[in-house]
């Protein structure tokens, strides 16, 4: 279990994971979790090497505080311009979104 | 610029030769708008080059021969000097050239009276008398050659003179072609001696020649190169047909250029580098045999045509296969004096021609018969001379002359040449006197109706100015019928003013002369009096068929009329080969393949714009797809 | 820093920037003034350009005049200007044929500002190249020679204007993607940061890098040069660009390209054109023979001269294939004689397209009737293009024939006949263009004005000059060229 | 319970939470019912909160809580209700997307995988077991010495998104007057 | 004292921000008035910047670092800012009533990039380059009846927090490794920990936020349709000033791996080369000028990669050079479309059609630019082209430089059409001529010797960025 590999690889299925959601999803709010998902294994990540490697664990906390104060702002930026998208397409589906191309 | 005009001799060549340019050039670009004042001022200044040249050949009669020379440029180790270098043969051309040239110019103040080209003709006309004297004093080959060019653009101008008809513009660019093709070799036989030799000067390339100072595998093809020009200028065998067309041009052209003075050029030059020439015998061979092919057809097609100016023409470019004939035989004096004899009479004959052409307004001497040509009687009798001395006559000029070339042939081993020159002498007394006596008895008599209403209308066109054209153009032909009367009596002295210093250089030019004996004179005389007698029987008697045998021959007839089927061969090839083999598939090249592929790279390029544009799709996430892909790929590439 | 008096070269080129300054100031309705002020700059341009010749001391050689300044300290840039035998003749032709172009442009009344402003940048940029004496300064000179292109053709250009004036900016901007580099791969090859050419050319470069840049160089250059197979612009611009930007491209910027492959190439990669040679040769022999050819089919009058500058231009880099002194010295002449040539071929062509405008060849004919001083203009420009002796070209195609033939014996025979179809073809155009029966409708055309036959005139007066007097430039040039070829 | 014991309890605590995280991510993915996926994210979330807490730092499993559960997803909830996407129409996925998306994310998990497993861990040369760098205060200190600016520049960051959400949704004063 | 002295032009943006802000809160918006605020505080921090742009020292614990390659990159970036505010002076695609927050958002976002080019620390680079792009996220958006555009803010949202998933990860990969923030101690570990493939999949990955920013492919997506969909105005601030910020950024964060990476240089230049050759292909077919310019500019993310490439002081200055000169001649560019489409609308290139009569000094401004970013002498665009490709093939990459001239070929021809567009092709509708007032007038002129100057004139600027990329390590 204590190991870092472990949290390691859990980071890097969280973030597949995360990629998969954006890649796929068509619903812009899941894509917005998806994005979460990302965020949230490169914390991870830090706090493991917090844990494990680093000289200092405090740097490695504290970038996982701000990403997370990052992730928050990110989240109401995106919700509303999906919300403002949604008042002029009535959709949330991405897909509908493909005027601009080529 | 001192030395100019210290030196008598070098002021004489310099205004002599050059005055004409200036001439040329104060016409083209003042005078134009005054024919009179043109035709004066090119007169002038044939007249200064005429008297010139006489006074040259007077003063340097004896003396050695005299060389001038200044270094036009030089680039590398080649020099290439600009120089006079004047030697009996050349005065002698010089002379010839000046006088006839001057001679014609006179004529054409006549003839050319009322054209709308006139100053511009006596442009031409004075650009030509330039080029030709240089190139007749010329001190290097590639002097020579440079004017040997401008005496080519020269006949290309006059013989397209009358551009707006299809045919002259056509003649003029078919002469400029294939001299051009035999200039080429001209050139490259220049490069050659360029590359091998080093050296360009006339005297200096005799030298060596003689002297053995060439390695012969650089001389023969030397030399065989440059006689490519000699067949281009002078009209020989394979590039023969040019020279009847150039008859698109005024008579006074036809004259002077294609058949006095510039088609002798070639000739001209062949003596020129005579010794080196002779140094080569393969080249010799090879120039003897196309003298020979090119006399011999000529003839033929001088028997069958009714056009005056392509008999003189035809017989112009068999006589220039005489002298080539005579100079590659080795018979350099019997060369010179053919060229020198054959300008005189040559020249008449075409003035007269010129004469008849200008009061009946045509080409046919059937026609010119019917209509009476044998009224005009100073010219009618000014023919006669001309073809007498044409003919070989006793004597004529061209006796002399014509005995002397068979002379050396005779002294050749193999006896087939002097057959040969022997048939050709045959067949131009024959259609000379063919020409005469078509004049002088027409088929029907002359229609005299005709001739009244005829003569009537001429009459007063002769009241009006008949007396100044009608002289300014018989001078100029009893001039000439005097010196073909007289020329041939100096032989003697030209030969000495000629050989006398060659003749320890090169022993064979002078042993040849007497190879012949009485009974060569006879076969040479009767020869000709056999053509003429053939000639009477069959158009000059009465009752007589006026067909001329070869017509019971059509397929001949034919044959010879077409010229041999030469012209049509090279406008089929050309035709073939270039304009519808190469030109058009270079065209298809260029515009399929070549440009086809350049803009075939734009669409290209511009197609995979297109493809690529796909890679931004609308949907958003197809993009995202592309871009962590790409992110995951390169991922992988690192880690491993 | 080097400076020997004078900056004279700087002037020259100031000639030109200044005039276009100038015109950009000048209300654009006022264009008989812009015009003034062009010929009045070009012929400031043009009696330098003469006096600079006059003082060039050819028993000294070497480079002249020279300016040396450093410009980009870091990279090694020097605003180095100079001239020797090479670049003075060329220097003469540009000034010439600017001062020949602007007259022969005099009616012009579409946009007349802007054509002046971009033909000065245009040969602003052409004298740059000539007198630049540093890679990097040559190089963009180059480039602001080509650009201008663009909007002349395009916009006061004739037939197929938008693609013609597209194909050559694109094609001729391809080669310096090939230069550029080049030049650059120089610059780190010859590892003291400098651009000074004869720095370069002092510190020499391995065999490898002298092939490889060469062959870069060869192409790039040689684009401009019209070498076959790169040649198809040309006639596609010539025919697409107006009177004057015909004389200027054809007259100066393909000789750019001959330039650039002598000045750059062939002075900092011998060994490398020593090995390329043998291609330069075929490719200039085919080009002879096969402009000739394909000029023999054409019906337009542009494409004709645009085919015979394929095949002249051909000459010139035979020449510089022979790698001796006379095929050089023959190169540089061609250069120069070419140049007047076809300036004086566009020129009095031009005429007679804004006369009767059309330069197809069957719808003229018998021109020589209605105007014959214009058509004798063009006449004499044919017969310069055939090589008739005593014209300039003459010179030219003789030393380059007598180092061709002597260097490579097959090719330089076949371009010999290769004259011969220039004879044919030339002659032909003539023929059909101005002989034959008066064409009536052509027949209100007034001849040449005296006024605007000056600037033909001049040209055909230089190529007779120089056809006489070759002495003159070839002095001038060889002072150059030996030095030069003794290096190889 | 001795050590060992709690070893276990530890260890099966801690594979509880990883099999929630990933229970909780799938259902934040997969579903597509959007409510299912915020409330896998919560789930996910506060099992990654419990990670933190097996990594060492309560603080951050505190904060992790705090912001994901009781910020984030509140806010997602009310967009969702806000753009009713529960009414949407869906039609099928294409298969093909949904192919290309996995093969993208199973690429990207084999290389970071496989960069987890290539590289040589090492620990830093200056690491001290010194527990009071784990306490709050450090990370206070921290966060008022060497992270000061980024301290007053997150400030400007939250201001900023402030500002653009009520602007960009649409929400601004001046819009309704 | 004096570290308020280094820190002085970050916080007159901050003093800008706060101005906007105060702005934001009232009732009326006056956007006549923004305006002219907006031009005196960012022209006031022009210069500013450039007064402080000699200035060196650390700050705030060693996480900022104020040095001649910070300094060079800010006043660019004030000046990239002042020229965008310069042509806000008829914001007409943006609602009046924002326009407040509008200038609130670029003074944010300036002063974020700012921050971001002096920091010298991940996390202070990882909050700066969030700070901005919400900006941008937020900027994009604003664009007024943009019922064609309206996914343009969500798709850029969208690839935007993905690549910044991506560099956070990377970051993290990083620390990992290094055990550190700080890039100066980064310099000195990677060098011995590159050949780990954490180490250089950390670095990849965390670049790929500034090739983000750059649109360098692959990362290059979002560029044309935001390009196309924002307001004119705002995609001039997004080609422009927020360029500068990646160019720097990226030329920091390549230079950690310190050329020991072989797999790394081979990746960029892939990167370099499909960037390229995609924008320029692309671009060949586009009608719509900022969709055109958008691809271009993908190009020329891969031409200022050539130069980062190098890995050399002579590569970074170039890139600094290239960066300098794309700013000139795209704002030209740009500020010529925002004065034609001066009520907002998308330019199509044929609307040009008629630009010499209508305008001949904003066609000449228009054609110097175009030219410039084709790389045609005598420009800066020329210069940076030259500069970049110098530095390539010093350090032996022939073929790529090939590659690059032979793009740069490629993209003449679409340079030329709408140069053709402006000087050749004749209007519809007769069109009257385009009011140009003085300031633009005079800032054509300015625009125009620039481009020149910059060209012709080179020496003290490659100096200058000589120096600039000296200090960077």
């Amino acid at each position: 279990m204590n190991s870092l590999s472990t949290y390691l690889i859990i980071s890097a299925l969280l973030f597949s994971m995360g990629l998969m959601g954006i890649l796929q999803r068509r619903n812009l709010i899941g894509m917005l979790i998806s994005v979460e998902l990302l965020l949230n294994a490169a914390n991870l990540n830090f706090m493991a090497f917090n844990r494990f490697l680093a000289p200092d664990p405090v740097i490695g906390q504290i970038i996982a505080l701000f990403v997370m104060g990052l992730a928050a702002a990110e989240a109401a930026i995106g919700l509303s311009i999906i919300l403002a998208l949604y008042r002029k397409m009535h959709s949330i589906n991405i897909e509908r979104a493909q005027r601009l191309k080529g | 610029m001192g030395a100019l005009f210290h030196d008598p001799i070098l002021l004489a060549i310099v205004l002599g030769t050059n005055l004409p340019f200036l001439s040329m050039a104060v016409i083209l670009l003042f005078t134009r708008s005054n024919p009179k004042l043109s035709s004066q001022i090119s007169v002038g200044a044939i007249l200064v080059s005429a008297v010139s040249a006489i006074y040259l050949l007077a003063k340097l009669h004896c003396a050695s021969p005299l060389q001038y020379q200044t270094l036009w440029f030089s680039s590398d180790k080649l020099l290439i000097a600009f120089g006079y270098y004047l030697d009996p043969l050349s005065l002698l051309m010089l002379t010839i050239v000046g006088v006839i040239a001057c001679l014609v110019q006179i004529y054409s103040l006549g003839y050319m009276a009322g054209d709308p080209g006139y100053s511009r003709y006596y442009a031409f006309q004075s650009l030509f008398a330039w080029a030709m004297l240089n190139m007749v004093i010329a001190g290097s080959m590639l002097q020579l050659f440079i004017y040997w060019e401008m005496v080519g653009l020269a006949s290309y101008f006059l013989i397209g003179f009358y551009y707006e008809k299809w045919s002259a513009s056509q003649a003029g660019k078919k002469a400029f072609v294939m001299n051009r093709v035999g200039d080429v070799g001209f050139f490259l036989g220049l490069i050659w001696l360029v590359i091998g030799f080093g050296n360009l000067g006339i005297p200096e390339l005799n030298h060596a020649a003689a002297t053995q100072g060439l390695p012969q595998h650089v001389l023969t093809v030397a030399a065989l190169l440059i006689f490519c020009g000699v067949i281009g200028k002078s009209a020989q065998f394979p590039l023969l047909t040019w020279l009847p067309d150039a008859m698109e041009g005024p008579t006074p052209v036809s004259a002077l250029l294609h058949s006095a003075t510039m088609v002798a050029a070639g000739v001209y030059m062949f003596s020129r580098i005579f010794p080196f020439f002779s140094a080569s015998p393969d080249a010799m061979a090879v120039a003897l045999a196309i003298g020979t092919i090119t006399m011999l057809l000529s003839g033929t097609m001088a028997m069958v045509t009714y056009d005056l100016k392509q008999v003189w023409a035809y017989s112009t470019v068999s006589q220039l296969g005489m002298m080539v004939m005579a100079l590659a035989a080795g018979g350099y004096f019997a060369g010179v004096f053919h060229l020198t004899t054959h300008a005189g009479f040559k020249a008449l004959l075409f003035l007269c021609s010129g004469i008849f052409i200008h009061e009946f307004h045509t080409n046919d001497m059937r026609i010119i018969g019917k209509k009476g040509g044998r009224r005009l009687k100073i010219p009618m009798a000014c023919i006669a001379v001309g073809a007498l001395a044409l003919s070989g006559v006793f004597p004529f000029s061209g006796f002399f002359s014509k005995e002397a070339i068979l002379g050396v042939l005779a002294a050749q081993p193999n006896k087939i040449w002097l057959a040969a020159a022997l048939l050709g002498a045959v067949m131009t007394a024959y259609y000379s006197f063919r020409l005469i006596f078509h004049l002088l008895f027409p088929k029907d008599g002359i229609e005299e109706k005709q001739h009244e209403e005829h003569g009537h209308s001429s009459h007063g066109h002769e009241e009006d100015h008949h007396g100044y054209i009608f002289w300014a153009m018989a001078i100029p032909v009893m001039i000439l019928a005097g010196v073909s009367l007289v020329l041939g009596f100096v032989e003697h002295p030209i030969e000495h003013f000629l050989i006398g210093h060659i003749v320890e250089a090169h022993p064979v030019a002078h042993g040849a002369e007497h190879g012949g004996g009485e009974w060569l004179m006879i076969m040479g005389v009767s020869a000709g009096l056999l053509g003429i007698a053939v000639a009477w029987f069959e158009f000059g008697r009465k009752g007589a068929s006026r067909k001329g045998f070869l017509s019971y021959f059509p397929a001949v007839w034919k044959l010879f009329d077409r010229r041999w089927f030469l012209d049509i061969f090279y406008r089929k090839s050309l035709d073939t080969f270039v304009y519808g083999g190469l030109t058009s598939l270079f065209t298809k090249n260029d515009r399929r393949v070549i440009d086809g592929g350049i803009d075939g790279i734009c669409f290209f390029t511009e197609g995979s714009g297109r493809l690529f544009s796909f890679l931004q799709s609308g949907m958003l996430q197809y993009n995202l797809l592309m871009m962590v892909l790409a992110a995951g790929v390169a991922v992988l590439y690192l880690l491993f | 820093m080097e400076m020997a008096g004078f900056p004279i070269l700087t002037a020259i080129l100031s000639t030109t920037i200044l005039g276009l300054l100038i015109i950009i100031f000048i209300p654009p309705e006022k264009t008989k003034l812009i015009k003034q002020v062009s010929l009045a700059s070009a012929t400031v341009g043009l009696v330098l350009c003469i006096w600079l010749y006059y003082a060039y001391d050819h028993q000294k050689g070497g480079l002249q005049f020279v300016e040396r300044i450093l410009w980009v300290k870091s990279l090694g840039i020097y605003w180095f200007n100079g001239v020797d035998g090479i670049n003075l003749p060329m220097m003469l032709l540009t000034s010439i044929v600017l001062f020949t172009a602007i007259w022969t442009m005099w009616e012009l009344e579409n946009r007349v500002k802007e054509f002046f402003a971009l033909i000065f940048l245009l040969v602003a940029g052409v004298y740059g190249v000539f007198m630049s004496m540093d890679l990097f300064w040559i190089f963009v000179w180059y480039d602001v020679s080509l650009f201008p292109m663009y909007p002349l053709i395009a916009i006061w250009g004739g037939t197929r204007k938008e693609y013609g004036a597209m194909k050559l900016t694109l094609y001729l901007l391809a080669g310096s993607a090939l230069i550029l580099p080049a030049i650059i791969y120089l610059w780190v090859a010859g590892g003291a940061h400098t651009f000074d050419l004869f720095e370069l050319q002092r510190i020499g470069f391995s065999a490898f890098d002298q092939k490889m840049t060469f062959i870069m160089l060869y192409l790039g250059f040689g684009i401009l040069a019209a070498v076959w197979p790169f040649h198809t612009w040309s006639p596609v611009g010539h025919v697409a660009a107006p009177t004057a930007v015909s004389m200027i491209h054809a007259g100066v910027l393909m000789k750019l390209g001959a330039y650039g492959i002598l000045r750059i190439g062939m002075t900092l990669c011998p060994a490398g054109a020593q090995y390329w040679s043998s291609l330069m040769a075929l490719l200039a022999c085919i080009g002879i023979v096969y402009g000739a050819l394909v000029g023999l089919a054409q019906t337009d009058l542009k494409y004709v001269i645009g085919y015979s500058s394929v095949s002249h231009m051909g000459v010139v880099g035979l020449g510089l294939a022979t790698m001796s002194v006379n095929g050089i010295n023959g190169a540089v002449f061609q250069m120069f004689a070419h140049g007047v040539m076809t300036a004086l071929f566009f020129s009095s062509v031009g005429y007679i397209y804004d006369r009767t405008h059309t330069k197809i060849i069957p719808e003229l004919g018998g021109l020589s009737k209605t105007m014959p001083i214009a058509s004798s203009f063009f006449i004499v420009a044919a017969l310069a293009g055939i090589g008739v002796p005593l014209m300039a070209s003459f010179w030219a195609e003789l030393l380059v024939f007598i180092a061709a033939v002597k260097v490579f014996p097959v090719g330089g025979i076949a371009a010999l006949v290769g004259l011969i179809i220039s004879a044919l073809f030339m002659l032909r155009v003539v023929q059909r263009t101005f002989y034959g029966e008066k064409n009536p409708k052509w027949e209100h055309i007034p001849d040449v004005s005296g006024f605007l036959a000056v600037p033909r005139v001049i040209l055909m007066s230089i190529i007779l000059f120089f056809g006489m007097f070759p002495k003159i430039m070839l002095d001038v040039i060889q002072s150059t060229v030996i030095p030069f070829v003794n290096r190889f | 319970m001795d050590t060992a014991g709690l070893d276990i309890l530890n260890q099966a605590g801690f594979w509880a939470m990883v099999a929630l995280t990933v229970a909780g991510a799938s259902i934040a993915i997969f579903p597509r019912n959007i409510l299912y996926n915020v409330l896998g994210l919560a789930l996910c979330m506060t099992a990654i909160a419990a990670i933190y807490v097996f990594l060492g730092s309560l603080f951050i499993a505190l904060m992790q809580f705090l912001i994901y559960v009781g910020a984030i997803c509140i806010a997602i909830v009310f967009a969702i209700m806000l753009s009713r996407p529960l009414h949407l129409e869906m039609p099928p996925r294409p298969a093909s997307k949904v192919a290309m998306a996995t093969a993208a994310a199973v690429l990207f998990f084999v290389a970071i995988v496989g960069v987890v497993l290539k590289t040589d861990w090492t620990p830093s040369a200056a690491r001290v077991a010194d527990s009071s760098l784990w306490s709050v205060e450090a990370i206070g200190r921290a966060l008022l010495t060497r992270y000061e600016l980024v301290f007053e520049v997150i400030s400007l960051v939250l201001l900023v998104a402030i500002i653009g959400a009520v602007i960009t949704a649409g929400l601004s004063r001046r819009l309704s007057s | 004292m004096t570290d308020f002295m280094l820190f002085l032009p970050e916080l007159f943006f901050i003093l800008g921000a706060i101005v906007f802000f105060i702005f934001s809160l009232r009732k009326k918006a006056d956007p006549a008035a923004y305006h002219k605020w907006a031009v005196v505080i960012g022209a006031v921090g022009l210069l500013v910047t450039v007064a402080a742009s000699r200035q060196g020292g650390m700050l705030f614990f060693d996480c900022y670092r104020v040095d001649l390659f910070s300094q060079v990159f800010k006043v660019l970036l004030a000046l990239g800012t002042i020229w965008v505010i310069f042509s806000s002076g008829e914001l007409k695609g943006i609602d009046p009533r924002q326009h407040a927050e509008y200038y609130f958002l670029i003074f944010v976002c300036t002063l974020a990039m700012m921050m971001l080019v002096s920091s010298v620390e991940l996390l202070t680079i990882y909050v700066s380059i969030e700070l901005s792009s919400y900006s941008l996220y937020l900027l994009v958006p604003m664009r007024r009846k943009a019922d064609e555009f309206v996914e343009t803010g969500i798709k850029y949202f969208m690839v935007g927090v993905t690549a910044s998933g991506l560099m956070l990860f990377g970051i993290s990969l990083l620390f990992g490794m290094a055990h550190t923030t700080y890039i100066p101690q980064l310099i000195q570990t990677l060098p011995g920990i590159i050949s780990q493939p954490a180490t250089i999949i950390g670095l990849i990955l965390a670049l790929s936020g500034f090739f983000f920013k750059l649109a360098l492919f692959p990362f290059h997506i979002w560029a044309p349709d935001v390009y196309q969909g924002s307001a004119n105005q705002v995609t001039t601030y997004i080609a422009t000033a927020s360029k500068m910020a990646a160019a720097a950024m990226i030329i920091r964060f390549t230079g950690l791996s310190a050329g020991a990476s072989p797999g790394m240089i081979k990746l960029l230049i892939v990167l370099s080369i499909l960037s390229m050759t995609f924008g320029n292909l692309v671009a060949l077919i586009q009608k719509d000028i900022k969709r055109l310019l958008a691809y271009s500019s993908i190009a020329h993310a891969g031409y200022m990669l050539i130069g980062i490439l190098a890995l050399s002081d002579r590569g970074y200055a170039s890139a600094i050079y290239y960066a300098a000169a794309y700013l000139v001649m795209n704002y030209s560019v740009f500020m010529v479309i925002m004065k034609l489409a001066d009520d907002g609308h998308n330019l199509q290139i044929k609307e040009l059609a008629g630009l010499h009569k209508r305008s001949p000094l904003l066609a000449l401004t228009l054609m110097l630019g175009l030219f410039g970013l084709a790389g045609i002498p005598p420009t800066a665009g020329f210069m940076g082209k030259f500069l970049v490709f110098a530095a390539a093939l010093e350090k032996g990459y022939l073929f790529l430089v090939i590659i690059g001239m032979i793009n740069a070929t490629i993209s003449l021809y679409y340079y030329l059409i709408v140069i053709k567009a402006a000087y050749l092709l004749k209007p519809v509708n007769e069109l009257p001529a385009v009011q140009v007032d003085f300031w633009t007038r005079c800032m054509c002129v300015v625009l125009v010797v620039m481009t020149i100057y910059l060209g012709v004139f080179p020496d003290q600027f490659v100096l200058l960025t000589e120096a600039a990329a000296k200090t960077l390590f």
